[in-house]
């Protein structure tokens, strides 16, 4: 699933799978980053968090 | 006791009743961890499987429960990204099904595969093409996916709701839970489709295997098309039930019709491809290997006709049928019925793609042989059942999973 | 006939199913020269492991018309388009390959996890499964093999065409400063084992190997060949109902090349 | 009890700060890693040591075929067992119970050591003795019943006659005092019997099967290890690449029948008289070798009783065989440059009767065949043993001199060597003590390959003193008093004459492979150390100092080019003449009332199941089908059109008891259209109570269920089925 690892191949296949596998990873990543450091901001009072009612949310 | 965990505004079974049930759930779960423990330690010998039947009763369950868990993606990709708004009161517990769905599949997997403690080579060694190694990284991820829209529900409940921090985290996942939910619905396309693959590109088993486009097998597409169409009818049964168990409704008739028109149409038009597709195979693919499709279906004291008729008319095109009239919907008998018969349809339907698959002789001088699966394998089938049903008592006392609970059921 | 050697080999079998004599020599020399276990229950066919296994085909007609015959299956190293083999494609952790140098696919026993799915997509039955350990009883372990490693439970093995002969007859001939292995160098321990001389083991592209002759027999077929496998394993028989039995035809088939 | 929100929360939160912290950790990695390390070198999986691969040759005596083989050892492990390239019997070819010979010298069925019996006879309970004991306690034994006069009384069995262990057996019998001396019969005896009948001398037959241009075999077992398995493997290739016609006769459809040309499915025990029915053609018609048979003793009057009694519209009832097609058999048979005839059922390993073997005899003396290429081959017995006769002392001229207990060689069987069959009756009908006081068991065993086996076990219970030379814990060793094990083949250096119907007999030496893997000693310096342990004249009839010093002397100059290239060729053909018979034999009937057992119960032979003393390794039973053994259960193959009564429909994998007047077994059904109706076919080599989990317990032994025949005219055993029925199994 690396480049490093000796099954992997520069080859279509490989790029269109594993890019597309990579791409959502990323996305997954980078969403759950957002939202913890944004929490963590909200939480210290940086932002302009402030309280909300949850039920907003559904 | 653990009221103050208890959502507010909302009633309760006692402690004591809920601990009978968890004691009585939790017995049957112990048993089908025993007999997973069996299968760890001495091996799947503890199975009837043999080489005759690689797959079996497990790689259905893993199919079926995938298929149903499809509820989560599609409600998740029709509110998010279609915008169907009314289905916010259905959708946590959508995401709590495929949850449990998900998470049995990877334990089931995990219990099925000859070396477990080798099981990660699948992604550290991927083969690109394979459509297993397609299934697996889309199925954890999406089981991440899944793990992060569950999350935010935890962290409503009452007391975690409290710490300030939970409460944000909670929200801004809320925020941009669209981007979780089109990732999720991009993932489960591929996963649900490559597991329809694992049949399809057998050309080694005229059975399973259908011509396709590009790599995907005609499978792939019929796969996820109906985990899409049956998954929310899963979904809407499990609800029922639920309604049913707690003797409370749960959810309002407008979103379960509206899911169940939307399942209604996806069901009736897989059905129609579904046709196509067997038509095909049965006059054109499967011919040009050397087999009628009557060959498939006699010589054997199992697998008949009568498969066909169940699965593509009494569990595709009835339900299709009462769920794209209005008055079936709205009938609480019919509606019921209708996804019943597509629940039993689309697993039917897995199992054919699995079990058949394997049961067919393909060398003429081979002979049919029919499996049934050992205690072993049954309990550790069962055991998700038993986790699911656990969770699902756990999530619905303590998380608030149905917004509209307090609505439909005000505390005098 | 330097451009012929430079070719990529690929390896394959003949077997004369007039020859054979369903005597099982290959089966046992196979389990022999390749490890493989036993149980002392091994009646159950759909769980024991005959990399190389005979089937009894039979005309189905009564006495005294009824006619019998063998046919031994080892792996049939399918080629399947440009090495699209049913089993290499479908292992999701590159645990079997088909090499392109030889035409052999292998199987890489400490890369397996043991999903099976190469087992669902042989129609062949030559992948077996260990589902037990295996286990030698005290003192019999002295028989076994040290070129070919035993297999733990838990994984899939088949036949490997010898493999590991290929290996020790390339080392031979490098160490003599040859580029090429001979014909006899290099064969399966089933081909040398059969008494009736039945199968005939070589490199189907080497004109020189005896395979590439008899493959060209009018009375050799494959098994399953309609299913695009492309196998490297032939059969002859002089038998009609035989070579039919090689492969499904529907009915109005099966009649117009009867008679 | 509350849960406080601040305990619930700072357990919550160490779980998942704890979970977090780990996963970040190398930790779970590394273990990950290393786990499916451990999975690839599981401590419980063998792992074969390397090291340096040499190859030795040797000669197989797992049975009478004398293939060559060639040995792969890696260090001082014999790692597999191959076939000898350039060897005259097999040419690098090798069968299926050869392959796996390693089992057998591995396997956990080996006695370990001598051991003496401490249980009751049969209960297999054993203690460990030393070699000094074991010897002694035999040698006392013998001294002691030679002392009293009962020196006759001492019976050996052995495995084969030929070579130079049976016949130092042999010589200690002699010179101990006893004709008691006797050998597995198999149908080479029936065939010393037919040549020394119908040629007047003492021979062996050989079949030039590969020049031969027309086969035509009376059930014998071409492909199913009748002769020398290997050989007649390549034989049946020859003869498909050239073409060559084989015809089978045989009820039940072997693979020998399913090679051959032409599958004649006469009545079991009819073969003889079709035999002679195509006599009856081939003389009528002149179309038999008259240069060859004409003016040859008996000839008219042969002519004239096959004229009388087997025209073939006479003999069709009894064959259930028609006329044209004899007559066309005959033709062919008769028109063929090089045709053979061969019989001898199955394996040939049961003698069979001797009017079948004479009247089979007879067409090849009418096709003028013996002694021609593709012909039968008349050799005379091995010579190159050449002992001096040992010196007898009083008790054993005396010993000798007293009649054999299986009166072979007496006035009744004056042409038989020797009648194990006959030994149990004699046992068990002898008033008071037993006529067998002692009994020496080597390379054989009785108690399982004898018809009647449970006969055998109660003859057995009447001797005092069994002592068995196994290298293996097959049945008879676990009858016996005490076992003083035989290294294993591979493990001894033996002289291996082969006949087996080579048209080129050879001598094989068999050399030891590896060294002995337990405390055993080779049965040829048990015997010399027995002899020099009885004294005297005993001891001197065995000047030797070891086996091996016995065998090269014995060898003299062939010892050399033995060890070198393991086979010499042994003697050439010796002038037969021919001479006919008539009504001398009688056909051998089947056992049994017909109406009671309406089916005929035929042991069939398979390749895959080793049949005789040596018993079947797991390999060989794993590739047994699961046609022949289910679990622990055997099936019995019926045609399913065979009338069996109404009480009982035949199904397939169908429970049912078979039964004969001999006994009955719970055996399951297997219908098959390869078998003639009304014939229940037996696979021989299923039943063992001895030897290990692998092969103990599975099936039954077909030789419980069928009774020896005595043969009329040899006084073999002729048994070749025995009448039988199929019957509900009763709760």
């Amino acid at each position: 699933m690396f480049p490093f690892i000796f099954e992997w191949v520069w080859d279509m296949s490989h790029i269109v799978f594993m890019g597309g596998l990579w791409y959502a990873l990323t996305i997954i990543g980078l969403g759950m980053t957002y939202c913890l450091i944004k929490a963590i901001a909200d939480t210290a009072g940086i932002g302009s968090g402030g309280h909300h009612h949850h039920d907003d949310h559904h | 006791m653990d009221s103050a965990l208890i959502p507010e505004g909302v009633k309760r079974c006692s402690p004591a009743k809920f601990l009978i049930f968890l004691g009585v759930v939790g017995a049957v779960l112990l048993w089908g961890v025993f007999a997973m423990l069996l299968c760890w330690i001495k091996g799947l010998n503890q199975t009837n499987m043999n080489d005759y039947y690689g797959f079996a009763l497990w790689i259905w369950a893993d199919l079926a429960v995938i298929a149903l868990g499809g509820g989560a993606f599609f409600t998740g990709f029709l509110r998010y990204i279609i915008g169907k708004d009314e289905l916010k009161n259905i959708i946590n517990y959508a995401v709590l099904i495929g949850f449990i769905c998900y998470s049995s599949a990877l334990l089931i997997l995990a219990i099925d595969i000859g070396q477990p403690l080798r099981g990660w080579f699948i992604f550290w060694h991927a083969n690109v093409h394979s459509m297993l190694t397609e299934v697996a990284f889309c199925l954890s991820c999406y089981f991440g996916v899944l793990t992060i829209e569950y999350l935010p529900l935890i962290l409503e409940n009452r007391q975690l709701d409290r710490v300030p921090f939970f409460h944000n985290l909670s929200h801004n996942m809320h925020e941009i839970m669209a981007v979780f939910a089109a990732t999720g619905a991009f993932l489960s396309f591929f996963h649900q489709g490559s597991l329809g693959g694992v049949s399809g590109v057998l050309f080694g088993r005229p059975f399973g295997y259908r011509e396709g486009v590009f790599i995907w097998p005609w499978t792939f597409f019929l796969f996820t098309w109906s985990a899409a169409a049956c998954g929310p009818c899963f979904t809407i049964l499990i609800t029922k039930i639920t309604e049913k168990v707690t003797q409370k409704k749960l959810v309002k008739d407008n979103v379960i019709e509206l899911l169940a028109k939307i399942s209604g149409w996806m069901l009736a038009t897989y059905i129609i491809a579904k046709i196509l597709d067997t038509w095909y195979w049965a006059s054109v693919t499967a011919p040009s290997k050397g087999f009628w499709l009557l060959d498939f279906y006699s010589n054997n004291p199992f697998y008949g006709p009568w498969i066909l008729v169940l699965e593509v008319i009494i569990c595709g095109v009835l339900p299709a049928l009462i769920l794209i009239t209005e008055s079936g919907r709205k009938s609480k008998t019919a509606l019921l019925l209708a996804v019943i018969l597509a629940v039993i349809g689309v697993s039917l339907n897995r199992w054919v793609m699995v079990l058949q698959v394997m049961a067919v002789p393909v060398m003429p001088f081979d002979s049919w042989y029919m499996y049934f699966p050992s205690w072993q394998e049954i309990a550790t089938t069962v055991l998700p059942v038993a986790y699911g049903v656990i969770l699902i008592g756990l999530s619905h006392r303590y998380l608030p999973i149905f917004p509209q609970e307090k609505e439909l059921n005000p505390i005098d | 006939m330097n451009k012929e050697h430079n070719k990529a080999k690929k390896f394959g079998m003949v077997i004369d199913l007039d020859k054979c004599t369903g005597c099982g020599s290959c089966m046992v020399a196979c389990m022999a020269e390749n490890n493989v276990p036993f149980k002392a229950d091994e009646t159950n066919k759909l769980d024991s492991i005959t990399w190389m296994r005979v089937y009894k085909l039979t005309n189905g007609k009564s006495f005294p018309d009824a006619d019998f015959c063998y046919l031994p299956r080892p792996c049939m190293h399918c080629e399947g388009e440009h090495g699209h083999s049913p089993c290499v494609s479908v292992c999701p952790a590159t645990a079997t390959d088909y090499s392109h140098e030889t035409g052999i696919v292998s199987q890489i026993y400490t890369r397996c996890f043991g999903c099976r799915y190469c087992m669902a997509a042989c129609p062949y039955h030559a992948r077996y499964f260990n589902w037990w350990d295996p286990v030698w009883p005290e003192g019999m372990e002295k028989s076994l093999n040290p070129n070919v490693s035993v297999r733990m439970r838990g994984i899939v093995e088949k036949c490997s065409f010898c493999y590991h002969r290929y290996q020790l007859a390339k080392e031979k001939a490098y160490y003599e400063d040859r580029r090429e292995i001979e014909e006899q160098e290099y064969q399966t321990a089933c081909t040398q084992a059969c008494p009736a001389g039945a199968i005939t083991f070589g490199d189907l592209n080497n004109p020189e190997h005896a395979v590439h002759e008899l493959k060209k027999n009018p009375n050799a077929f494959r098994l399953l060949e309609r299913l695009g496998t492309n196998p490297k394993v032939y059969y002859i028989s002089s038998r009609e109902w035989v070579r039919l039995a090689g492969d499904n035809y529907l009915r109005q088939e099966g009649k117009s090349e009867k008679n | 009890m509350k849960v406080s929100r601040r305990t619930f929360l700072s357990i919550g939160s160490f779980i998942v700060g704890g979970a977090a912290g780990t996963a970040l950790s190398p930790l779970p990695w590394k273990l990950t890693d290393d786990l499916s390390i451990w999975t690839q070198n599981w401590p419980w999986t063998p792992k074969p040591e390397r090291g340096d691969v040499s190859y030795v040759n040797s000669v197989c005596t797992l049975c009478p075929g004398g293939c060559g083989l060639s040995v792969r050892k890696v260090n001082d492990r014999a790692v597999k067992i191959e076939g000898m390239k350039g060897h005259p019997v097999n040419d690098g070819g090798i069968c299926i119970l050869g392959l796996s010979g390693l089992q057998l010298l591995y396997g956990p069925t080996r006695v370990k050591t001598p051991l003496k019996r401490v249980g009751e006879r049969g209960q297999g309970k054993f203690k460990k003795i030393s070699w000094d004991e074991a010897l002694a306690e035999a040698a006392e034994k013998l001294g002691a019943l030679r002392a009293e006069g009962k020196s006759h009384t001492v019976a050996c069995i052995s495995g084969s006659a030929g070579g130079t262990v049976p016949q130092l057996l042999k010589r200690l019998l002699t010179a101990y005092g006893s004709p008691n001396f006797m050998s597995v019969p198999t149908m080479q005896d029936a065939y010393a019997v037919t040549l020394k009948q119908m040629h007047g001398i003492d021979a062996c037959p050989g079949f030039d099967v590969e020049n031969a241009d027309f086969v035509l075999s009376f059930g014998s077992g071409i492909i199913e290890g009748w002769g020398s398995p290997v050989r007649m493997f390549k034989a049946n290739s020859a003869w498909q690449d050239k073409k060559i016609k084989v015809v089978q006769i045989e009820s039940n459809k072997s693979n020998t029948a399913a090679k051959a040309a032409k599958w004649i499915p006469a009545r079991p025990g009819s073969e003889g008289v079709l035999a002679l029915g195509i006599a009856h053609v081939m003389l009528r018609d002149g179309l038999y070798k008259k240069e060859a048979c004409d003016g040859a003793a008996g000839f008219e009057d042969f002519k004239k009783w096959v004229a009388d009694n087997y025209a073939p519209e006479n003999i069709a009832a009894a064959t259930g065989i028609q006329k044209e097609t004899v007559e066309s058999l005959a033709k062919e048979f008769a028109a063929a440059a090089s045709p053979i005839a061969l019989c001898g059922r199955g394996q040939g390993r049961t003698p069979g009767s001797q009017y079948e073997f004479m009247a089979v005899h007879a067409l090849n003396m009418l096709a003028g065949n013996i002694n021609k290429a593709g012909g039968v081959q008349i050799i005379p017995e091995p010579k190159y043993i050449a002992w001096t006769e040992p010196e007898l002392d009083e008790i054993a001229q005396k010993g000798t001199a007293s009649p054999r207990i299986d009166g072979a060689g007496s006035e009744t069987y004056p042409h038989a060597k020797s009648l194990l069959n006959r030994l149990p009756q004699a046992i068990l009908t002898a008033e008071g003590a037993s006529p067998v006081q002692a009994l020496l068991i080597s390379e054989a065993n009785p108690c399982y390959t004898l018809s009647d086996t449970q006969a055998v076990k109660k003859a057995f219970a009447k001797i005092p003193f069994v002592v068995s030379f196994s290298s293996y814990m097959d049945e008879s060793a676990q009858n016996a008093d005490i076992i003083l094990p035989n290294h294993a083949c591979l493990e001894r250096l033996e002289d291996v004459p082969t006949f087996a119907g080579l048209s080129k007999p050879v001598i094989g030496l068999s050399k030891p492979v590896i060294k002995p893997q337990f405390d055993t000693k080779h049965t040829g310096d048990a015997v010399i150390a027995l002899a020099k342990a009885l004294g005297d004249k005993i001891a001197a009839a065995f000047p030797w100092e070891s086996y091996e010093a016995c065998l090269k002397e014995t060898l003299g100059d062939k010892w050399e080019i033995l060890n070198e290239k393991c086979f010499v060729a042994a003697e050439e053909n010796i002038e037969a003449p021919l001479q006919f018979f008539t009504q001398e034999c009688k056909t051998v009937s089947a056992e049994g009332d017909e109406k009671q057992y309406p089916f005929v119960l035929m042991p069939y032979d398979s390749i895959r199941l080793a049949n005789g003393f040596i018993g079947n390794t797991p390999f060989l039973t794993k590739t047994v089908p699961d046609t022949v053994l289910k679990k622990n259960e055997m099936l019995v193959a019926v045609n399913p059109k065979s009338a069996c009564g109404d009480s009982l429909s035949l199904k397939e994998g169908r429970s049912v008891m078979l039964t004969t007047p001999k006994g009955s077994a719970k055996v399951r059904v297997h219908l098959s259209e390869e078998i003639m109706p009304g014939v229940i076919a037996v696979p021989r080599g299923l039943g063992h109570t001895a030897y290990d989990k692998y092969l103990a317990g599975k099936g039954v032994n077909c030789n419980e269920l069928i009774g020896p025949a005595e043969d009329a005219g040899s006084g073999l055993d002729a048994v070749w089925g025995i009448r039988a029925k199929l019957s509900n199994v009763s709760i």
